[in-house]
């Protein structure tokens, strides 16, 4: 067993008792402690915003700002691609 | 109900990308190993948002009992939109490892992270 | 990739312009039924990607300059970053959904109706600035995956990689 | 409300967008011509640096200031997403403009000899400006996390901009799989805080937290990440490679990426858990323990990180990882100030009933010094890559051995390594003296030993600089470098401006520290402000 792998199987068993941890303490599963902002969403995301679909009234409105972003990680990657793969000869 | 099932299998997969990404050698299992990860943090995201009995958050042709008791039948909208956040984040970084993958394949001629090891101490 | 049997390609042929409408669909109505530009535009580019494996990525790569999708990609990201500038102009607020309850000349609006609360009807003409920015996602979506696989596919067909 | 009031009030938004719609007009404006595509990107960046001047002025006069995205009035479940700017972030928006323009400047001519590629290397620049920007602007963690994996991709792709060298793609593929599990984590945290509070802001979390174990469970998970994507020791090792193999226009704003993730972990530290560790209210008692176990993890972390910054870089023979491993070591000196401000909290007590939790006056001073190092060190390091640069530019050579009696030809070149050398090591005209001494104070009085060693550790810095400089200016002429001559104008500008801002710092440090840091120190101290200019003291 090299030092590599020791320190490896440290590394692992540490990180993973904080998932384990978390997924003990965490809320049960289908009734989420808290629903305040949720709530608010949902019942006026078509007064406010328009759409029928609460997922696409976030992504686009509440939190358009996210989808700007995301938008411009699509960007950045396409964007490296290119630059890596810039000197193909046709 | 299945009491915590789903965040079990979190945690499974998140043990399986670490397992894949700390103990693998072959470069394109290690990036297999991080969207594994990836999977799994999504699937935890999206079940903090289950909601008993729930429907989708999303009124067109909605089943009308849903549309009576409101905030109560739908499930969380919030945790989808991060998930939808975070996937296209992973398609972008697992791209953006593949090509460079391809290129140190191109450049050392093995995909072995042993063998890859120019930028010494 | 080299090309596949002429059966797949026949196939490929029937299927791509189903797949294609699909996609649009899920963009176009991504206000109302589960889906938007994102998941549309993925479903519009495998829709490419099944076309690049059927005819080979050489074939693919002499017709489709990647300098034109790129572009149509940064046309797409200032479209969407153009929408949230204008709510910045017409309203005062950086990415405000102007749009919605807008009357422009004798109330017509352009996705700008607001649904009764809690009904289930569709109406395409609401959702104000969402439908655009759902376009505009739709859009970069589909030509930076392709373009994405479209060079990583012709890539690795040429010689050098295959040491 | 005049022009100036409108221009303030929307210039938070305006900060990020101008450089983001910069970035996605590039591959557009790029099929003119190179010159107008670098004068374009340049415009833009003066254009973004003139509205983070204005914000400064206002931020610095009357506090910390919110723009909501999407909407007028905040709803008090707080939905939208909405930039809080108070004076650190400003501070550190500051820092990334002047590194990002001496950038722009220096790489006009660094990368005249690249003839393909430079539309994307200039569209992933802005790229990961914005993100940095954003980084430091932003009031809520998941647009957080988004910029900070914006930075993540782009800062890769440009470590791997020179693709024939196998070095820099190896240093990019660490780079990006060490920093995406990173961010996979942050986000498992930012999980934890939605399932417990249902809520994303970072004003209605520090407001609302109560520091259950699986809070705990977060802050381990968030510290450790965005301690790591700054540098600290136990992930360390992507630093010297990255800043080695990437072009050094590149390092110098990938070094303003670095900072924004240390913002972060400040921001982390004494905002989201503000009511536990910085607040000096009785009802906190029982956290004092919590708080100065942290300083102490924090405190022991920087000095390895300093000690194996410093050794290492002693045996380096290639000179850009030489500056990396010294980039490392200067990290763990902010870490230090921060870590002592925390260790340094105690109760005051009348027989054993607590009557005062107190914050001792070396702990504010500590954590001016570690703010104000971090402007200094990243205007040196800035300054010696840069001249590591101008090296490679005109010489083809980043090896220390080969390269000898570099100072008869390149005299401007060695003027500035001479100013970037007595900076990093902290000697007394130049900026990094002043940071480093109001460290050393401060940590002396909480601990003596720890102040050695970093004092001996900054010594150790001088000794590695002043090698250098022997082997690569002072040495005998060598024929290879038979034709090398000065490198061209716009670089020696990048380099002059870092150096005489240098300089500035250097000579007038109290009037910079009252403008400045004092500020930047006092908004990160009191963090009950910045929830109420949010919730509105509700």
């Amino acid at each position: 067993m090299s030092t590599r792998n020791i320190v490896a199987v440290l590394v692992f068993s540490i990180v993973a008792l904080f998932f384990v941890f978390s997924a003990l303490l965490i809320h049960p599963f289908g009734d989420p402690g808290a629903v305040k902002m949720d709530d608010h969403i949902i019942t006026n995301t078509q007064s406010e915003t328009g759409a029928n679909n609460g997922v696409t009234s976030i992504v686009f409105d509440y939190r358009g700002f996210d989808t700007l972003g995301e938008a411009t990680i699509l960007f950045a990657a396409v964007a490296s691609v290119m630059m890596v793969f810039r000197r193909l000869k046709k | 109900m299945i009491f915590n099932i789903p965040f079990i299998a979190v945690v499974a997969m998140i043990f399986i990308g670490l397992f894949a990404v700390l103990f693998k050698r072959n470069l394109i299992k290690i990036v297999l190993g991080i969207s594994i990860i990836e999977s799994g943090v999504n699937l935890f995201l999206i079940t903090l948002g289950y909601r008993e009995g729930g429907v989708a958050p999303i009124y067109t042709s909605a089943p009308s009992d849903a549309i009576t008791n409101t905030p109560g039948s739908m499930v969380l909208p919030v945790p989808q939109a991060l998930t939808l956040t975070s996937i296209v984040i992973g398609v972008a970084v697992l791209a953006l490892m593949l090509s460079l993958v391809m290129h140190i394949y191109k450049q050392y001629g093995t995909l072995n992270v042993r063998k890859i090891r120019r930028l010494k101490e | 990739m080299s090309e596949m049997s002429k059966i797949v390609r026949t196939i490929a042929n029937v299927s791509f312009p189903l797949i294609t409408i699909f996609g649009l669909y899920v963009i176009a109505h991504g206000h109302l039924t589960p889906g938007g530009g994102f998941q549309g535009g993925a479903v519009v580019a495998s829709g490419l990607i099944m076309l690049l494996v059927a005819y080979g990525s050489t074939w693919a790569f002499e017709r489709i300059k990647e300098k034109r999708l790129t572009s149509l990609e940064s046309l797409g990201a200032v479209w969407f970053i153009g929408v949230a500038f204008l709510g910045l102009f017409v309203s005062g607020i950086f990415f405000k959904n102007f749009l919605v309850g807008l009357k422009l000349f004798d109330n017509i609006t352009f996705f700008g109706d607001i649904p009764v609360v809690g009904s289930t009807l569709a109406n395409i003409n609401t959702a104000g600035v969402l439908p655009l920015m759902n376009f505009a996602v739709g859009l970069k979506v589909i030509a930076g995956l392709f373009a994405v696989v479209l060079v990583m596919a012709y890539a690795s067909s040429l010689k050098e990689w295959k040491k | 409300m005049n022009l100036i009031d409108i221009l303030i009030q929307h210039s938070p938004p305006l900060i990020v967008a101008v450089p983001l719609f910069s970035a996605f007009l590039i591959p557009l404006v790029s099929r003119i011509n190179e010159k107008v595509r670098n004068a374009f990107a340049l415009v833009m960046m003066s254009i973004t640096g003139f509205f983070i001047a204005l914000l400064a002025s206002d931020v610095f006069a009357n506090g910390p200031r919110i723009y909501v995205f999407g909407a007028k009035d905040l709803a008090i479940p707080v939905v939208r997403i909405l930039f809080e700017v108070d004076s650190l972030s400003v501070f550190m928006a500051i820092v990334t403009f002047i590194l990002v323009f001496v950038s722009l400047v220096y790489s006009w001519s660094f990368m005249k000899k690249e003839n393909d590629g430079l539309d994307k290397y200039y569209t992933l620049i802005l790229l990961l400006v914005t993100s940095t920007l954003g980084m430091e602007l932003t009031g809520d963690i998941f647009n957080f996390f988004v910029f900070l994996e914006i930075s993540c991709i782009s800062s890769c792709a440009l470590i791997a901009f020179w693709v024939h060298k196998a070095e820099a793609l190896e240093a990019a593929f660490k780079y990006i799989v060490i920093s995406s599990i990173g961010a996979l984590f942050v986000l498992f945290a930012i999980g934890i805080f939605y399932a417990q509070y249902n809520a994303l802001n970072i004003a209605t979390l520090s407001n609302v937290l109560q520091f259950t174990f699986l809070d705990k469970i977060a802050l381990v998970l968030l510290v450790v990440v965005l301690g790591m994507k700054a540098g600290l020791v136990p992930m360390h090792m992507w630093l010297p490679d990255s800043y080695g193999q990437a072009p050094p226009s590149v390092t110098i704003v990938i070094i303003g990426a670095t900072q924004a993730s240390l913002y972060g972990a400040f921001r982390i530290i004494s905002t989201i858990y503000g009511n536990f560790f910085n607040s000096t209210d009785l009802s906190v008692v029982n956290f004092v323990l919590n708080t100065n176990a942290i300083g102490w993890v924090i405190i022991i972390l920087a000095i390895l990180t300093i000690l194996i910054g410093v050794v290492m870089a002693l045996i380096q023979t290639d000179f850009r990882r030489l500056i990396g491993f010294v980039a490392v070591a200067e990290i763990g000196y902010i870490f230090l100030g921060m870590g002592v401000r925390l260790a340094s909290k105690y109760v005051e007590s009348v027989g054993n009933v607590p009557t005062a939790i107190v914050f001792p006056a070396y702990g504010s001073i500590a954590l001016q010094g570690s703010i104000f190092h971090i402007i200094n060190d990243c205007l040196d390091i800035s300054l010696l890559f840069l001249v590591a640069g101008a090296i490679y530019y005109a010489t083809r050579e980043t090896s220390l051995d080969e390269m000898s009696g570099l100072a008869r030809k390149m005299k401007y070149t060695t003027v500035f390594f001479l100013i970037g050398l007595l900076a990093v090591s902290g000697v007394p005209p130049m900026n990094g003296f002043s940071s480093k001494l109001l460290i050393y104070e401060s940590t002396y009085q909480l601990n003596p030993i720890i102040s050695i060693i970093a004092i001996l550790a900054s010594i150790m810095l001088l000794a590695v600089f002043v090698k250098v400089f022997y082997s690569a200016f002072l040495g005998p002429k060598i024929s290879k470098f038979e034709n090398v001559e000065e490198v061209p104008k716009s670089m020696l500008i990048g380099m002059g401006v870092i150096a005489c801002i240098i300089i500035i710092f250097g000579l007038f440090p109290n009037m910079i520290i009252h403008y400045l840091v004092e500020p930047a120190a006092n908004a990160l101290i009191n963090n009950a402000q910045y929830i109420s200019t949010v919730l509105g003291g509700v």
